[in-house]
């Protein structure tokens, strides 16, 4: 029974992780429709800026808390002065703008390269998330208790903010119509760029959080980029709980693909995705993909 | 009506036809100048940190032919293939087209190696491999242009199986990158077990260079009731595996054996004790008693402050073969590149780790290889022991070709 | 044997009945206009007919035959061809390329991939010739998006009359253009063949008036009333329906 | 004066400007030959360097014609189009490598198995629109990519080699000897696009084009749109194929990462670069951005950094790309 356990843990931590950066990309994925590949930039930013943090201050949760500032901006500035001016004139489709965030991925990737070099870094853990903690009669390690712990705050921090705020409110009304929220008067626009950062913020936290067990390299964003948009499209676009629940679904179809079914283990994610894309465009758990 | 379009593309096409068959091959233009020799290394990538190491050896081999050979200066023309084959193909392009070296030299990674193969074997340039360890590289591909300096997976993984079963270990599970390499050093480590008694339980394989979460993988290795875990990791990958093996508290579980890549002493800061008492096979070790071994020691450390690492070794034996070659050719490239490579297959030459000898398939030889062990030395600084030698085994056979 | 015949249409999005047991026929020949209020469901009628929107349930006959569902191009096939109320032209290509691609869409040539657009000239031709048919062979070789709103205007029906139809579907073909341009737009939909029959639909009544001779007036998804000009006119019901809602 | 669709070019709608008809058909037809001449002689007077690019320019232009097809001429943005270019690869290295077949055979077998593997994966995915089928396009070229790192039959993530060049014995020339490749490769990308420019003036091109600027009517003038968008994107794989032949040819080799989303990537954005819909468009955006990442990745080691920097420019500038941007110039002139 004990590899079962453990292979489970390491599947719901796992989809803790990718829960962490699909969460961010749903909410903007869900505002814009544009096909955000700068969402793995934010993440590699993160995780270098927290790098930065933790080897000046020492202090891992400085590095956790600093790290997304970095990304925050980076998105804000994307959005407000870049994206946005380009899709209002018109000139650029949405297509271009997806491409536009391609281009920003590898420049993310050449710049970390270019300033730190090639080789892994890690983030040291605090001792207190050190070694290994025993329960159900396996033992864990602390750490990814921890990312597990996080992953389930942090959905159930978002969940509330959206549906019980007034923030929340706003902007599943600027999901819904956003020329109608304009009309109210909201500058929506400059809340969508926030929630544009807010979004790059949580992809950077998600970077720091997984330097431990992914430890940080320069193309680190690439490869992550294409499982987060499988989470997004099988949640339902702009679809909180269902980005949690498919978090979930892809985690495990990927560990346990690699444990017991390691032939299918770098394809088994895409047979999902393109099985909803077909069967349920507006994804497993979603409404005509609106926001929670 | 004017010409349609089709007439007009009719014409250059039959242009075309004739200007082709005019071309002549084109020769490699022998001016008296420099010998450039074409370098390629993973220098970014999970190979990055042996990478390192294997240019500084080289360069020490070169510094003892004073760089140049009988008068002629050599000039080294670094390239990076990133461990990713279409770029080595690339780089190799432009070694051969742009930069006309006279020999290209390096190549970690056996995938760069083995599309590079047939490209050195096409345009008949001699390629002098210091690692890609991959059997097929001098059997199934085998090429009168292409030599390695280093060994075969099966050279030297077999001596390590050999041990591990004579030290009465009955079930081992393997771990290794699903690349060329990695099946076939694990291959060797099978081969070698198996015959000495050893049972391979379950062979457990991770996308190479796509795997940075090994958790899936350790938990399966921990629960297959195996003694033991052989591995081969190289470089970023191995730092991951071993301490994601400590993270999950398998170190009193199952022990995690590898060789001297997965303890690779560039690796001891980011392992840390980590590394301490692992016994594992190497090719060669600082303190070895042989003078060529203290000569090379004494070089390394006072260029770069440090004790040369297996893959400064390896850089080593890479270099000082093509110096020797070139001498031997008296600094001149021949006419026919395949008689560089010839030249140098006769070479028998003394290097840190033993004697070098090379097979009929240009594949260079392991003599010796020793059993280590990580131990903390008297300044407390990390260092490897002595504990047992074995004899290299041969290579496997594969090569079809005669040359 | 009616053009257009429709029986006990029914369309409702979730709760809201926006077609309710509409019957309709069209003989064949009749210049036949519909009518009514904004939200009376003209739109969504036409959108059924021409196959884009599914009715949730009833039938649609086009000249007897049942018309496939969510398959406008089959509808299209069937002899019943539209034009459309927003300009849906192939803009960055010239005039003569959109007619060309319309009347292609009849022709076997559509399909082969290895010879030369040109090359098949009576397609040209008919392209040609439904170009005068709407006086647009001026401006043959003008691109789409240089055009005046009248002169696209007259494209959306050119095109429509490419598929050489029985029935011609017109969605407020006068919407948005000058008077000048209304009239002559007029003059040439009058000109059309007379076995051609026509559903027009439109809010500008000197162009139904000018075009049709019986008119249907829909309300709140129901046929009110169907006749000849002066019948509707005194029609009580399309008086109050019309005038009414102010007094109601 | 007949109507003439043929070589004027059309634009997307409202994004880009038109390209003005030259003055008469033969000064566009003159200027292809003269382009054309000065590929055949460029052998004799270039180093074997500059000759192997332009061999890379060649085959990234067939690539990127293929994407053109479905991209610039039918309006469908794909990120998958890798996964074309290497079941090519692949599909030459079975059949000569594993099964032992000759070129001639493998090479139209190879063709005919990808356009048999492209229809359905066109059906499925010309259902979506958009951002979707960018999406779904880049999930089915990731699931290939995937098996094939898997596939031991193949060598997994090594990928396969000695894959043999074209036989020319019977011109008496070795197609290993670079030049010799050069023209025949030359002669492929001449025949390419031959073909293409022959799909795209044909009705069935014109019923693309069509698609690309309003797919709504066309549904209305009576064409069945879904046929032709599947018949659309298996052409296009057959197109990215015959890259992907050339490519294993020219480096004896193929491995998963000919299939990668990054190479879809480069191939969509040297359409754009060369001027989306555009006949040769795909072939000069082939040329600057092979030359870029070429001379970039001689300067510095972190070409990734300025690469990606071009990438967002000429995408949020420079929209016409290179013909539409000097097909601009002209028009502003005239």
């Amino acid at each position: 029974m004990q590899p079962f356990l453990i292979q489970l843990l390491n599947g719901v931590q796992l989809s803790m992780l990718v829960f962490l950066l699909a969460v961010g990309l749903t909410l903007i994925f869900g505002l814009m429709n544009i096909l955000n590949l700068a969402h793995g930039a934010f993440f590699t930013m993160g995780a270098y800026f927290g790098l930065v943090v933790a080897n000046n201050t020492g202090s891992f949760w400085l590095a956790l808390l600093v790290g997304p500032l970095l990304p925050f901006a980076a998105g804000f500035i994307l959005q407000f002065f870049v994206l946005q001016p380009l899709a209002q004139r018109g000139r650029s489709t949405h297509l271009d703008l997806a491409l536009l965030t391609f281009g920003l991925l590898f420049a993310t990737a050449g710049a970390v390269e270019y300033i730190f070099g090639s080789a892994f870094h890690s983030i040291v853990t605090p001792d207190v998330l050190m070694g290994r903690v025993a329960l159900l009669g396996i033992e864990y390690p602390i750490y990814r208790l921890f990312i597990i712990a996080i992953g389930i705050a942090i959905a159930v921090g978002l969940i509330l903010v959206i549906d019980r705020t007034l923030v929340g409110a706003t902007l599943r009304a600027g999901v819904d119509n956003r020329e109608m929220v304009t009309a109210l008067g909201i500058n929506i626009t400059f809340l969508f760029a926030l929630v544009f950062g807010f979004g790059s913020a949580l992809a950077g936290f998600a970077g720091v959080v997984s330097a431990p067990v992914m430890s940080i390299y320069s193309s680190m964003g690439i490869g992550i980029v294409v499982t987060t948009f499988v989470v997004v499209v099988v949640g339902g676009l702009g679809n909180l709980k269902g980005s949690f629940y498919a978090s979930l679904i892809v985690g495990m179809t990927d560990t346990f693909a690699q444990a017991y079914l390691p032939e299918a283990e770098l394809f088994a994610i895409y047979i999902l995705l393109i099985a909803v894309m077909i069967f349920r465009p507006q994804g497993l758990f979603g409404a005509v993909g609106r926001v929670a | 009506m004017a010409m349609s379009f089709k007439g007009y593309a009719l014409i250059g096409l039959t242009g075309a036809i004739g200007l082709a068959a005019s071309a002549s091959v084109p020769t490699y233009a022998q001016e008296k100048g420099a010998i450039k020799i074409g370098l390629m290394l993973p220098y970014k990538g999970v190979y990055a940190v042996p990478a390192e190491s294997i240019d500084r050896g080289f360069q020490i081999a070169l510094e003892e032919f004073g760089n140049k050979s009988n008068g002629r200066p050599i000039e080294i023309i670094r390239a990076d293939d990133e461990l990713t084959p279409s770029v080595g193909v690339q780089r190799f392009n432009k070694f051969v087209q742009s930069d006309k070296v006279a020999l290209v030299a390096g190549v970690v990674g056996s995938n760069v190696g083995i599309a590079l193969s047939e490209l050195a074997d096409k345009n008949k340039m001699p390629m002098v491999f210091v690692n890609a360890f991959a059997d097929e590289i001098t059997g199934k591909f085998c090429s009168p242009y292409i030599a390695r300096t280093s060994f075969s997976a099966n050279g030297f993984e077999y001596a390590s199986g050999k041990y591990w079963a004579s030290k009465g270990v009955k079930t081992a599970v393997t771990m290794g990158p699903d690349y060329s390499a990695g099946r076939a050093f694990i291959g060797g480590f099978k081969r070698g077990f198996e015959d000495n008694g050893g049972k391979v339980i379950e062979e457990i394989w991770t996308p190479f260079q796509k795997t940075k979460d090994y958790s899936a993988a350790l938990t399966q290795a921990a629960n297959s009731g195996a003694q033991i875990i052989y591995a081969f990791y190289a470089g970023a990958e191995a730092i991951q595996v071993v301490k994601q093996h400590a993270d999950f508290g398998l170190r009193t579980k199952i022990p995690f054996i590898g060789d001297h890549w997965v303890y690779d002493e560039a690796l001891w800061p980011a392992l840390g004790d980590l590394a301490l008492n692992a016994q594992h096979v190497a090719t060669h070790y600082p303190s070895i008693e042989t003078e060529v071994n203290q000569k090379f020691v004494k070089a390394y450390n006072a260029k770069y402050k440090q004790d040369p690492d297996v893959s400064a070794a390896l850089g080593y034996d890479n270099g000082k073969a093509i110096m020797l070659t070139l001498e031997k050719l008296g600094g001149e490239m021949p006419q026919d590149r395949a008689k560089f490579i010839s030249t140098m297959r006769d070479l028998t030459f003394d290097s840190p780790r033993g004697k070098i000898k090379f097979n009929a398939q240009n594949s260079a030889l392991l003599e010796k290889v020793y059993v280590v062990e990580i131990v903390k030395g008297p300044d407390g600084k990390m260092q490897r022991k002595p504990l047992d030698q074995f004899p290299g085994a041969g290579d496997l056979p594969g090569c079809t070709k005669s040359f | 044997m009616s053009a257009l015949e429709i029986r006990n249409l029914r369309k409702a999005f979730g709760g809201l009945q926006v077609i309710s047991d509409l019957d309709l026929k069209v003989p064949s020949g009749q210049r036949h206009a519909v009518i009514g209020p904004n939200g009376a469901g003209k739109t969504t009628l036409f959108n059924i007919i021409t196959g884009w929107q599914p009715p949730t349930s009833g039938e649609i006959l086009i000249q007897g035959v049942p018309a496939k569902q969510g398959r406008p191009d089959l509808v299209t096939r069937g002899g019943l061809s539209r034009s459309f109320q927003k300009n849906m032209l192939l803009e960055s290509v010239t005039v003569l390329e959109n007619l060309r691609v319309a009347c292609q869409a009849f022709d076997a040539s559509r399909r082969s991939i290895f010879q030369s657009c040109r090359s098949f000239t009576d397609v040209v031709r008919k392209a040609r010739l439904a170009a005068e048919q709407m006086h647009l062979d001026t401006v043959l070789h003008r691109k789409v998006n240089e055009l005046s709103y009248g002169q696209k205007r007259q494209l959306e029906v050119a095109i429509a009359l490419c598929a050489e139809p029985k029935i011609l579907l017109m969605d407020e073909p006068a919407a948005g253009t000058s008077p000048d341009e209304r009239t002559s737009l007029i003059k040439l939909i009058n000109g059309l063949s007379p076995e051609l029959t026509i559903l027009l639909v439109e809010h500008d009544m000197d162009v139904v008036f000018a075009i049709c001779d019986i008119i249907t007036v829909l309300s709140y998804g129901r046929v009110l009333a169907t006749g000849t000009r002066d019948q509707i006119q005194s029609n009580p019901q399309v008086i109050q329906a019309y005038l009414g809602q102010r007094h109601a | 004066m007949s109507a003439d669709v043929m070589l004027t070019s059309e634009r997307r709608a409202g994004a880009m400007k038109p390209l003005p008809l030259p003055a008469s058909r033969r000064a566009y037809a003159a200027l292809l030959v003269t382009i054309g001449f000065g590929l055949c002689a460029l052998p004799s007077f270039v180093s074997g360097y500059v000759m192997t690019l332009a061999v890379e320019v060649m085959i990234a232009g067939i690539f990127a014609s293929g994407i053109n097809l479905l991209t610039g001429y039918t309006g469908l943005v794909s990120l998958g189009q890798a996964m074309f270019l290497g079941f090519g690869g692949y599909g030459i290295a079975i059949g000569t490598a594993l099964l032992g077949w000759p070129l001639w055979i493998s090479a139209p077998v190879t063709l005919v198995v990808v356009a048999a593997i492209a229809a359905p994966i066109g059906a499925i995915c010309t259902r979506t629109r958009g951002v979707e089928f960018l999406l779904i396009t880049l999930a089915f070229s990731q699931m290939f990519y995937g098996a094939a790192i898997k596939l031991r039959w193949t060598n997994g993530s090594d990928g396969m080699t000695g894959i043999p060049r074209p036989d020319l014995s019977l011109l008496g020339m070795s197609a290993d000897n670079p030049t010799v490749f050069y023209y025949y490769v030359l002669v492929v990308a001449v025949l390419s696009l031959l073909m293409l420019w022959r799909i795209v003036t044909s009705p069935f091109g014109s019923v693309l084009v069509g698609i690309r600027e309003n797919e709504r009517r066309m549904m209305s003038m009576g064409y069945a749109v879904a046929n032709y968008k599947v018949g659309s994107f298996a052409l296009a794989a057959v197109i990215c194929a015959v890259a992907g032949i050339l490519q294993s040819q020219y480096t004896y080799f193929v491995n998963p990462d000919a299939m990668s989303w990054q190479m879809s990537g480069e191939g969509v954005l040297m359409v754009i670069i060369g001027g989306a819909n555009v006949i040769l468009g795909p072939f000069v955006g082939a040329a600057v951005f092979v030359v870029v990442k070429q001379a970039l990745s001689m300067i510095t080691e972190e070409y990734n950094l300025f690469f990606g920097i071009f990438f967002m420019l000429v995408v949020a500038f420079f929209r016409g790309g290179v013909l539409g941007s000097i097909s601009a110039l002209i028009g502003k002139r005239q």
